[in-house]
């Protein structure tokens, strides 16, 4: 085997799962990078290997269908790797059990999906405090409940699947807390009403905590979290439309809180090949510009997915096969037809996808939760107050707060404070937030060891494909 | 009362148990399963200490991105939501 | 508030109307439909008087068996959950 | 086509339209006589003509398939016929539109299904109250609530389910009573968690009641209904673990009831020809001895389905199945194998619907609640007074109170009061239920009119069978 390829997907969710099955179909050499050790992304992520045995949820069937595709299929499927490095044309850095190595193809699909939003607030550092979506993570590879007694609190569908989930895990919800108010859901309704299926199941998730008494305080956020190395308390204020505090806090007990404020899509290495980027609040903030195809201004480098606006893994999975096909047309293999059915089952669920987006948009009160003294940049312990000073000295970018005040300079690469960031410049400048970028990313896209073994790749070490059914 | 939502707890198979340390005292985990979910599981939440004011950081993103679950294996920096749980691993806290 | 049975009511779509006369009053029904359910529709329950003490019966069993539901067509006496409605039929109370 | 046929089956029900299937995918020639217009019986009976379109529901998609089946398959199905006496032999006589003709076969199957139990009660007559098994019919074939504002009570899970049907058709629920305890229903768990599926309907519709704010009155009875020529109140009272009254009455404005106790199986054809019965209140009462694949002591007599015992539409689907391949092999044609499965798939769903069965056996109390003034028989107007002039006077059987006081003899043939009666008669000599056997059914079975022509079957109305699917 050669470690040249037709294409190579970046990303084993849904998306980049079908974009690389249906180049694949089209008898091009499909290479799947993903960091997991098992396809299904974050949505349909795979339980890890010390479970032998769980009930099926609705999560675990749709990913087992995606696993056997990928596994029927001719797709060399890379796992366990990291792309760290991309060079133009197209090698990619790849590291995997502390080897790095390069890999080359003519055409590169990137699906990188989605990260989370979290609104920095007094005690979001303090153990015991997970994303609301990093919940979802723990959950379906460990099928453990982030505690004994959880706090659930976000926007939209996603805090009430949370707080199921927890449910059905055996551990206990002490209460939901969203942004959103039941006004917001009734807005929501009509588009919802096209998909039945997904609209009961929400339902179950709502009337489930209802009789079971776990109160749900609608349009409510979490101002402060208090307890020393770990949860103790979650304090609760009521908000206004725009989401301004309007009420003084009261304060509930719990060990544990999730917390979240919507997902915003991974631009990262995108933003670094050079493809341009625009703000859409209705798509998760920060995308790059691709066609409805996935093409982008970059000869053969095409997007998918999440990482292109949030949709949901429905959309995901419709885009990833379009633009699978589309990559693959493009170097000489393919058909027309299949394209035009893709894009008609992705738009369709797209349109489901961005309704549920749009519960999450933020409003101009949330980002006043922050205090001076709360830390926004978690890998650097920068407060808003050190950021704040910084304004005040003349920096008027997220690069210039970075390299004023390391804010977004350690490990996570500010994937976790570029927003928050943005906003405070936004807030000081009276600009709209779509008008501060976010910093350039630099490689690498990932963390690398210090001293890292350059090699090639061990193929014999990958899982051999077996035939379907698994 | 009427569940909707199952209580599927106890229907999960875990496999074998196996035993590291965490700071010198030992935790149960299950072989095959992430330090991160073992440790939770433990109670023990605090993983590392933040620059500056070494604040108890804990498994935040889950995902692999943020790096608030590290901790050190062998002096090596490694993220526990990304590292195997192995009978008589010795892990220590980071930062 | 949550509903986790939809209304269906607005998403049935009947057949065209038809008129028929139930005791010499019209009453509307669908083309196709049984008499039984379009005089209850219409909020008529009485569909016939029951031996010695004359009292009001209507549709009970709703599967052909119970035979209070009958009415009188053309002299006829018949089960109205077992008689379509047509446009004109002149129904009787009956017993 | 002749008026011979190979086997017929009586019902069109899940038991004998899979009956028909089984016999008729064996190569024998199967006419199946059912009094509808369409495939399904009660529990999947098909809609009217009126209604154009109407979102689908677990019941349509379980008929149609059922429909589907029968129309793509050899079978003769006689719709739209009621078979008013059955000579051995056999020669069945079946009138159809005013013509009655006959017909006959090697092998007589009946699956004659079940019809329901409604304890009399003070006003129990008033117009508006419909039996719960009967607004189901109602609902099925009209898609149309029982009135504006309806109580809904009775035992086991089809309260539930109708309670849950208004709902959906847009009318209201005033209330749901039910004798049944919760702690009933905790009983019947551990045999319910084998279905989770149903469980779940189940747990929805209860849920939806809760949430919607409708009260759910358990271990309660209807005690008496009020109103001139509709109803306009339902009286109700707590009831101890016997079902006997513990506690005042409480008044309850509605203008419609829908009240049952249970289904009891429709033995009167097989009775009447000779089947030896016996009292079982596990199955819902008297039924008829067969053997598990529905064989009888008479030669080539057959029974299936809810007719047998009660025990829901799935378990008579599948010994619907068992008694086709059962009949079709006594005539030479079949095989050994697909019995066994069929009488696996049997006894599993056998014992989820016995379960169900349960809920609704009678207890002591249940009787109590007709007063002397009640009417008992309702096509005769027969109060429990004069039937228990008749006792006092020494009747002590079905047969005798029917000759006595006219009570069972009207057009239902018995069919609403058999069981009342017994009950006045073994409360009258202490002698258990099962001691005092339904009076002997007489031809005809069903109505006829005074004067019918004798005709033959005119086989071109019959709808001729078409390729599936629909």
């Amino acid at each position: 085997m050669s470690d040249r390829f037709d294409i190579i997907v970046v990303g084993g969710g849904p998306s980049g799962a079908r974009a690389a099955l249906a180049a694949s179909a089209q008898g091009l050499n499909v290479a799947l990078i993903d960091e997991q050790s098992a396809i299904g992304g974050q949505v349909w992520r795979a339980k890890n290997a010390s479970i032998l045995s769980a009930p099926k949820t609705h999560e675990t069937r749709a990913g087992d269908a995606l696993r056997r595709d990928v596994l029927a299929s001719d797709i060399t499927h890379i796992e366990g790797a990291r792309v760290w490095q991309i060079e133009t044309g197209w090698t990619l850095h790849v590291l995997r059990k502390d080897v790095s190595s390069e890999l080359t193809c003519k055409s590169l699909v990137l699906a990188t999906g989605a990260r989370e939003y979290v609104q920095p607030v007094p005690g979001w550092t303090t153990s015991g405090v997970l994303g609301l979506a990093g919940a979802t993570a723990l959950f379906k590879q460990s099928l453990t409940p982030p505690g004994k007694r959880t706090i659930v609190s976000g926007t939209g569908p996603l805090v009430f699947f949370v707080a199921s989930e927890i449910r059905r895990l055996g551990g206990e919800v002490a209460a939901v807390v969203t942004p959103n108010s039941r006004r917001d859901w009734m807005r929501a309704l009509p588009s919802m009403l096209g998909r039945p299926a997904l609209l009961m199941r929400g339902a179950i998730w709502v009337a489930d905590l209802m009789l079971a008494g776990v109160p749900i305080y609608w349009q409510r956020v979490v101002t402060d979290v208090s307890g020393d190395d770990q949860v103790r308390g979650v304090s609760i204020a009521k908000l206004d439309q725009n989401w301004a505090r309007t009420s003084e806090d009261i304060m509930l007990a719990a060990d544990s809180l999730c917390l979240g404020n919507g997902l915003i899509p991974n631009i990262e290495a995108a933003h670094m090949l050079g493809v341009p980027i625009r703000h859409d609040h209705a798509l998760g903030g920060w995308i790059p510009e691709t066609t409805e195809d996935g093409g982008t201004s970059i000869d053969r480098l095409y997007l998918c997915g999440d990482g292109t606006g949030i949709r949901g893994a429905e959309a995901a999975a419709h885009q990833g096969t379009l633009t699978g096909l589309c990559a693959a047309a493009d170097l000489g293999h393919g058909t027309v037809n299949l394209q035009k059915q893709a894009k008609a089952k992705w738009l369709k669920s797209a349109r489901f996808g961005m309704t549920m987006t749009a519960l999450s948009i933020p409003r101009v009160g949330q980002a006043q939760l922050t205090t001076p003294e709360t830390i926004v940049c978690r890998c650097e312990n920068v407060t808003r107050a050190t950021i704040e000073a910084e304004l005040n000295a003349g920096a008027q970018s997220s690069n210039a707060i970075k390299s004023g005040s390391r804010a977004g300079m350690g490990p996570c690469g500010g994937k976790f404070c570029a927003t928050a960031i943005a906003q405070l410049i936004a807030q000081q400048s009276g600009a709209p937030v779509a008008n501060i970028p976010p910093a350039t990313p630099r490689p690498p896209l990932r963390p690398v060891p210090l001293s890292i073994a350059a090699g090639s790749f061990d193929y014999d070490a990958l899982p051999i494909p077996k035939p379907a059914p698994l | 009362m009427i569940r909707l939502v199952p209580n599927h707890a106890l229907k999960i198979v875990r496999s074998a148990p196996v035993v590291f340390t965490f700071d010198g005292q030992s935790v149960e985990g299950h072989a095959g399963e992430n330090l991160a979910g073992a440790l939770l599981r433990a109670g023990r939440l605090h993983l590392r200490n933040a620059p500056a004011n070494g604040g108890p950081r804990g498994a935040f993103c889950c995902m692999g991105l943020c790096q608030e679950c590290t901790v050190r294996i062998d002096g090596q920096v490694v993220e526990a939501c990304r590292t195997e749980v192995t009978q008589g691993l010795a892990v220590e806290r980071a930062g």
